[in-house]
């Protein structure tokens, strides 16, 4: 076993737990999206730790990509959050 | 050169976690701010020697974006700022 | 390389992220949290980095340190204590706006057991030795994928189908903004030393966005990391109070934001009417048609970020100018 | 044959970039490609019929370089739901929608979730999986927003966020797969994947996200709302489809790829929700005030049922009796998706033209919307499991395994479950039905009512008088 | 030679990066701490780009660095602007 691996293995389960927790536990809307922007940097460490292979030896590329298409996946859904939630506080006003 | 590059990386390194551990300590609103400046020229300055151990240039890249993005940062900061006091 | 050194190296690291990710997601002021967040998107890009994946990190710094932070920051600005659900009616939810003792704990053991079940899980899988049948299945067709670059090989060939549809969730989401009504009004124009920022930040970044598409065929960059850059131009215009941040409006815009989808599927469909399988370039033709899908992508990417952060339809720019002209008079 | 998988994805995405460009004529392109759509549905159908399952490797890359198309019994019956109950909703919708800047918001997104449903039945790819479930997700919220009442927004908002919550635990899974495995392709992981640690975790994050999708009871507090707040057309693919798709992946994974992983003890807490949700939900039914709130409390219940039989199934050993079993749980999940679309579609009728859904105050609507009332009718015979309705061969195949197997608990849940849906739906009518002396003059709203009456009709008559198909369907798949 | 130099800005400019953290968590208030970092990581990002440029001698790789050293410190200028401006705002409240 490589050791950077497992390190940032680990410590990507460690985040996306710290990032499922607080995504059950806020009442703030916003930090729950950024919680679960978190939970998905958990993921994606996961991801690319699985694709490290050693100093020196090139990675699995498969993982890169799906990661990159992760990211633009989870900027779209948190932009639809944050217009959503925008809205509704728009209409709490009016009232 | 290898252990020197390893060296300042890990030493950069060292300096970003430093502010990190301001971040954590506070007290105040500006010294949060400030550890987290520190951060980001840490993260971009420690980059440029691991571009070189790893050899990959494209880290330089990343170094330029995040530079760049923290200048845009630090706009929507100021901008928000000057258009709410002046 | 002396591998002790980096083992100290990865443990500050690592000590880093979690420590952003505790403290961005511990405290309940917004506005930390989202900085905080920005600044863990940032020394997230240094992990990609050392764990040699400069695509991945180039995406995070342009969108997760970047885009993604503005976006948020201009949230948690508008309605610093407003967006919470628990404090609306209609949406609360089972926690309530206070969570108890009990809940809070019971959810810390659950993602406890789950940070344990994952880690036990994957230390199984890496104590096995690696799957390497695809990464060599990759590197065995690079040649004929158009593109030296696996990692766009892998996006814009191989799997060309995930990234058509990673456009169509991007559109749906700009959709489905923009079904929520007109976006927020512009900035007022910013002050001098703004002003003087501006200047040159937005044609370096511009430039930035035409280099990490260009290269993005034979080193890391690519339509994604490219198109994140060029909105965030977009983002400084805005934020410096302009009331042209580049982009189109009506039918352009549409067209604009149609065009990613539009494009992949009219070469997809194209190939299947010569006779080839959907999607399937012919070698010689892939890195031409890559680079034409990409383009079209970065222009759709762009459009898409900055729309999300105008927060709906661009008011025209005379509403702008009006909405600017009141507030000057009023202060 | 294989070129109706790409037509299935690539006509009603193309579909929502002419409707994006073209919003003035966008009501007939779309109504256009989905006719196409269905065309292409029914000719995949047809093609799995005669020649077995079929697939398709996108690019011309084979299985794990590339991403495959693959298509069964299980899917293409599915496909051809979809494509019926969308096409009819599209019908309607045509109608519902009056202003030109609704129709030109609705369209696009509509055809966009009809190609994430499209996608998702057709991927053989779990990464593709987890973007077509962000497509369908977005899609979907975007839509359920539309209602642009705060209280639609808020309902589509916490949508949002139960959803994501629920793709990010699926791509856990994905990656511990990639991580164990290294591969993605379903077909190669039905060959490799043994139970241990990896597998056991995979499938467990990977369910669990579904399970909050599919709004398995505990995991349904966010349904009601979000189905009930929408607009008609969308409410009825909310409950028909979106719901399945995540219901479908589940099977998916469980009786096909992960199906040695599987143990019983899984199995029969599933079993145990489904019959938990089986009771609340009907009883919740039973409570509602409004129509729209009956039918998404009747999703829950009904969603119920797909879960309590997973034992069943599980613990029939593979052969005869337990395909009969299983296309019993197609049939149920089929039944289940045309009739709530009907019953949806003909709320919405009744919202529009007597300007609300108040049960108590439906009295004389039978006289009002003779035909309205008579497809609520016919979907509560569905929901209800009466014979003749696909429900009730449905039902009775399933019955025959759990006693067969001796898990007597599913019939009585079953039972009970029955009862209260009667109960439910028989409230509805006994409004309906009372006669007014006074009553409005009985209207017809043709566009409207044709399509809740044909799908509702559909889950009656055509799966309950001629539902044997299904089951020959079923045996090229699962 | 040239190895030599450039090995001598990058360790300076690590000493002034190491400077400014310590500064940053042992000064006593907020003014003195934002005095020591801006002027430490500015200059320590700036010799240690002068280094590495040094050391690639590629006329890109070297322009890179000098654009990423002045987007850092017109970042950290307005920033530091504003947190000076934002303190200063505060004390005159109290």
């Amino acid at each position: 076993m490589l050791t950077a691996q497992v390190l940032y293995g680990l410590t990507a389960c460690v985040i996306v737990a710290l990032g499922l927790r607080a995504a059950l536990l806020h009442t703030s809307l916003l930090q729950r999206v950024v919680a679960i922007n978190v939970m998905g940097a958990g993921v994606f460490m996961l991801l690319i730790a699985v694709a490290y292979r050693g100093p020196g030896l090139p990675p699995d590329p498969l993982p890169h990509a799906l990661v990159l298409t992760g990211i633009v996946v989870a900027v779209s859904a948190t932009a639809l959050a944050l217009a959503l939630a925008r809205r509704l506080h728009a209409e709490q006003d009016n009232d | 050169m290898t252990e020197l590059l390893l060296f300042s990386a890990t030493g950069l390194m060292l300096s970003l976690f430093l502010g990190l551990l301001r971040v954590l300590l506070g007290p105040s609103a500006g010294d949060r701010m400030l550890a987290t400046q520190l951060i980001g020229t840490a993260g971009v300055g420690i980059l440029l020697p691991l571009s070189l151990l790893l050899d990959q240039p494209a880290l330089i890249d990343v170094a330029l974006l995040l530079a760049l993005l923290a200048a845009v940062a630090a706009a929507a900061f100021t901008g928000q700022q000057e258009a709410r006091h002046d | 390389m002396n591998t002790t050194s980096l083992l100290v190296f990865d443990g500050l690291l690592l000590f880093s992220i979690v420590g952003l990710a505790w403290a961005s997601l511990a405290t309940t002021d917004e506005r930390r949290s989202v900085i905080l967040f920005m600044a863990f998107g940032l020394v997230l890009a240094v992990a990609w980095g050392r764990l040699l994946a400069p695509d991945v990190a180039l995406a995070e710094a342009a969108i997760g340190a970047g885009l993604s932070g503005a976006l948020l920051l201009a949230a948690a600005r508008k309605q610093p204590r407003l967006l919470s659900p628990g404090s609306s009616k209609g949406s609360r939810h089972p926690d309530g706006a206070n969570v108890s003792l009990v809940s809070r704990w019971a959810v810390t053991l659950l993602s406890a057991a789950l940070a344990g079940t994952l880690a036990w899980a994957l230390l199984h899988a890496f104590s096995s030795t690696p799957h390497d049948m695809l990464p060599r299945a990759i590197s065995g067709n690079l040649a004929s994928s158009g593109v030296s670059n696996p990692v766009t090989a892998v996006l814009l060939n191989f799997r060309a189908y995930d990234t058509l549809l990673e456009l169509a969730v991007l559109l749906t989401a700009v959709l489905g903004i923009f079904a929520l009504g007109q976006g927020t009004p512009g900035y007022q124009p910013a002050g001098p030393i703004f002003d003087g920022l501006v200047r040159w930040l937005v044609p370096v970044l511009i430039l930035t966005a035409g280099y990490l598409l260009w290269v993005g065929a034979h080193a890391p960059g690519g339509a994604f990391q490219a198109g994140a850059t060029l909105a965030a131009a977009g983002v400084v215009l805005r934020l410096a109070g302009r009331s042209r941040i580049g982009l189109p409006d009506g039918f352009v815009l549409r067209i604009v934001m149609a065009a990613g989808v539009g494009v992949f599927l009219l070469v997809g469909l194209t190939l299947l009417l010569l006779g080839r399988p959907f999607l399937g370039y012919p070698p010689a033709w892939a890195g031409a048609l890559i680079l034409l899908i990409e383009t079209a992508a970065m222009l759709s990417i762009a459009a898409t970020l900055l729309l999300a952060f105008v927060g709906g339809q661009p008011q025209s720019a005379d509403v702008n100018a009006a909405a600017n002209r009141q507030r000057e008079e009023m202060s | 044959m294989t070129d109706a998988m790409i037509g299935l994805v690539a006509l009603p995405l193309t579909g929502a970039v002419a409707t994006l460009l073209l919003p003035r004529s966008a009501t007939a392109v779309a109504v256009g490609t989905g006719l196409a759509t269905t065309v292409a549905a029914g000719m995949l159908l047809f093609g799995v019929a005669t020649q077995g399952a079929l697939h398709y490797e996108i690019g011309g890359w084979n299985a794990g370089l590339g991403i495959t198309l693959r298509a069964d019994g299980l899917s293409a019956l599915l496909l051809m739901m979809t494509s019926l109950v969308v096409l009819a909703a599209s019908v309607y919708a045509s109608a519902y929608f009056s202003a030109p800047s609704e129709r030109a918001r609705f369209w696009p997104l509509w055809l966009l979730l009809w190609t994430s449903l499209n996608a998702l039945f057709l991927s053989g790819d779990l990464f593709n999986l987890y973007v077509t479930l962000e497509l369908l997700g977005l899609s979907a919220v975007a839509l359920a927003a539309l209602g642009g009442k705060p209280a639609a927004i808020a309902a589509a908002l916490r949508y949002l966020l139960v959803g994501l919550l629920g793709s990010m635990m699926f791509l856990t899974g994905v990656s511990l797969i990639y991580a164990g495995y290294g591969t993605l392709d379903l077909a190669t992981l039905l060959r490799v994947v043994e139970p241990g640690p990896v597998a056991w975790t995979a499938l467990a994050m990977m369910t669990a996200g579904l399970l909050l999708k599919t709004a398995l009871f505990p995991l349904h507090f966010w349904l009601p709302p979000a189905h009930a707040s929408a607009p008609a057309p969308v409410s009825a693919v909310l409950s028909a489809l979106v719901v399945k798709a995540a219901f479908y992946l589940v099977l998916r994974l469980w009786l096909d790829v992960f199906a040695n992983v599987v143990t019983p003890v899984a199995a029969n807490l599933l079993g145990l929700l489904g019959a938990c949700a089986v009771l609340w939900g009907s009883w919740r039914a039973l409570q509602a005030e409004r129509l729209k709130l009956l039918a998404a409390y009747s999703t829950v219940a009904q969603l119920g049922y797909l879960f309590l039989f997973f034992p069943v199934l599980l613990a029939l050993p593979p052969g005869p009796t337990r395909d009969l079993a299983a296309g019993g749980l197609v049939m149920l999940a089929l039944t289940h998706g045309f009739a709530k679309a009907g019953l949806f579609l003909a709320i919405g009728i009744i919202q529009q033209r007597c300007g609300h859904d108040t049960i108590r105050d439906l009295d004389g609507t039978a006289q009002h919307l003779p035909a309205t009332t008579f497809a609520i009718a016919l979907a509560g015979v569905a929901l209800i499991g009466l014979p003749p309705s696909g429900a009730f061969l449905g039902k009775w195949q399933l019955l025959a395994g759990a006693v067969e197997t001796g898990q007597w608990l599913w019939l009585v849940v079953t039972a009970i479950g029955s009862l209260l849906a009667a109960a439910y739906i028989f409230r509805v009518l006994g409004h309906a039905f009372v006669h007014r002396p006074y009553p409005n003059q009985p209207v017809t709203v043709a566009r409207q009512e044709w399509p809740a009456l044909l799908l509702a009709a559909m889950a009656v008559l055509v799966l309950g008088l001629a539902g044997a198909p299904v089951w020959k369907l079923l045996e090229i798949g699962i | 030679m040239i190895n030599f130099a450039s090995s001598i800005l990058i360790l300076a400019g690590l000493f002034f990066y190491l400077a400014g953290s310590i500064g940053l968590l042992r000064l006593p208030d907020l003014y003195t701490r934002l005095h020591a970092l801006t002027k430490a990581d500015n200059l320590g990002l700036g010799l240690l780009a002068a280094g590495l440029a040094l050391h690639s001698q590629h006329l890109l790789t070297s322009l890179k660095l000098l654009l990423i050293w002045l987007a850092v410190l017109a970042a950290s200028a307005t920033s530091a602007h504003l947190i000076a401006r934002q303190a200063r705002r505060q004390e005159t409240r109290r």
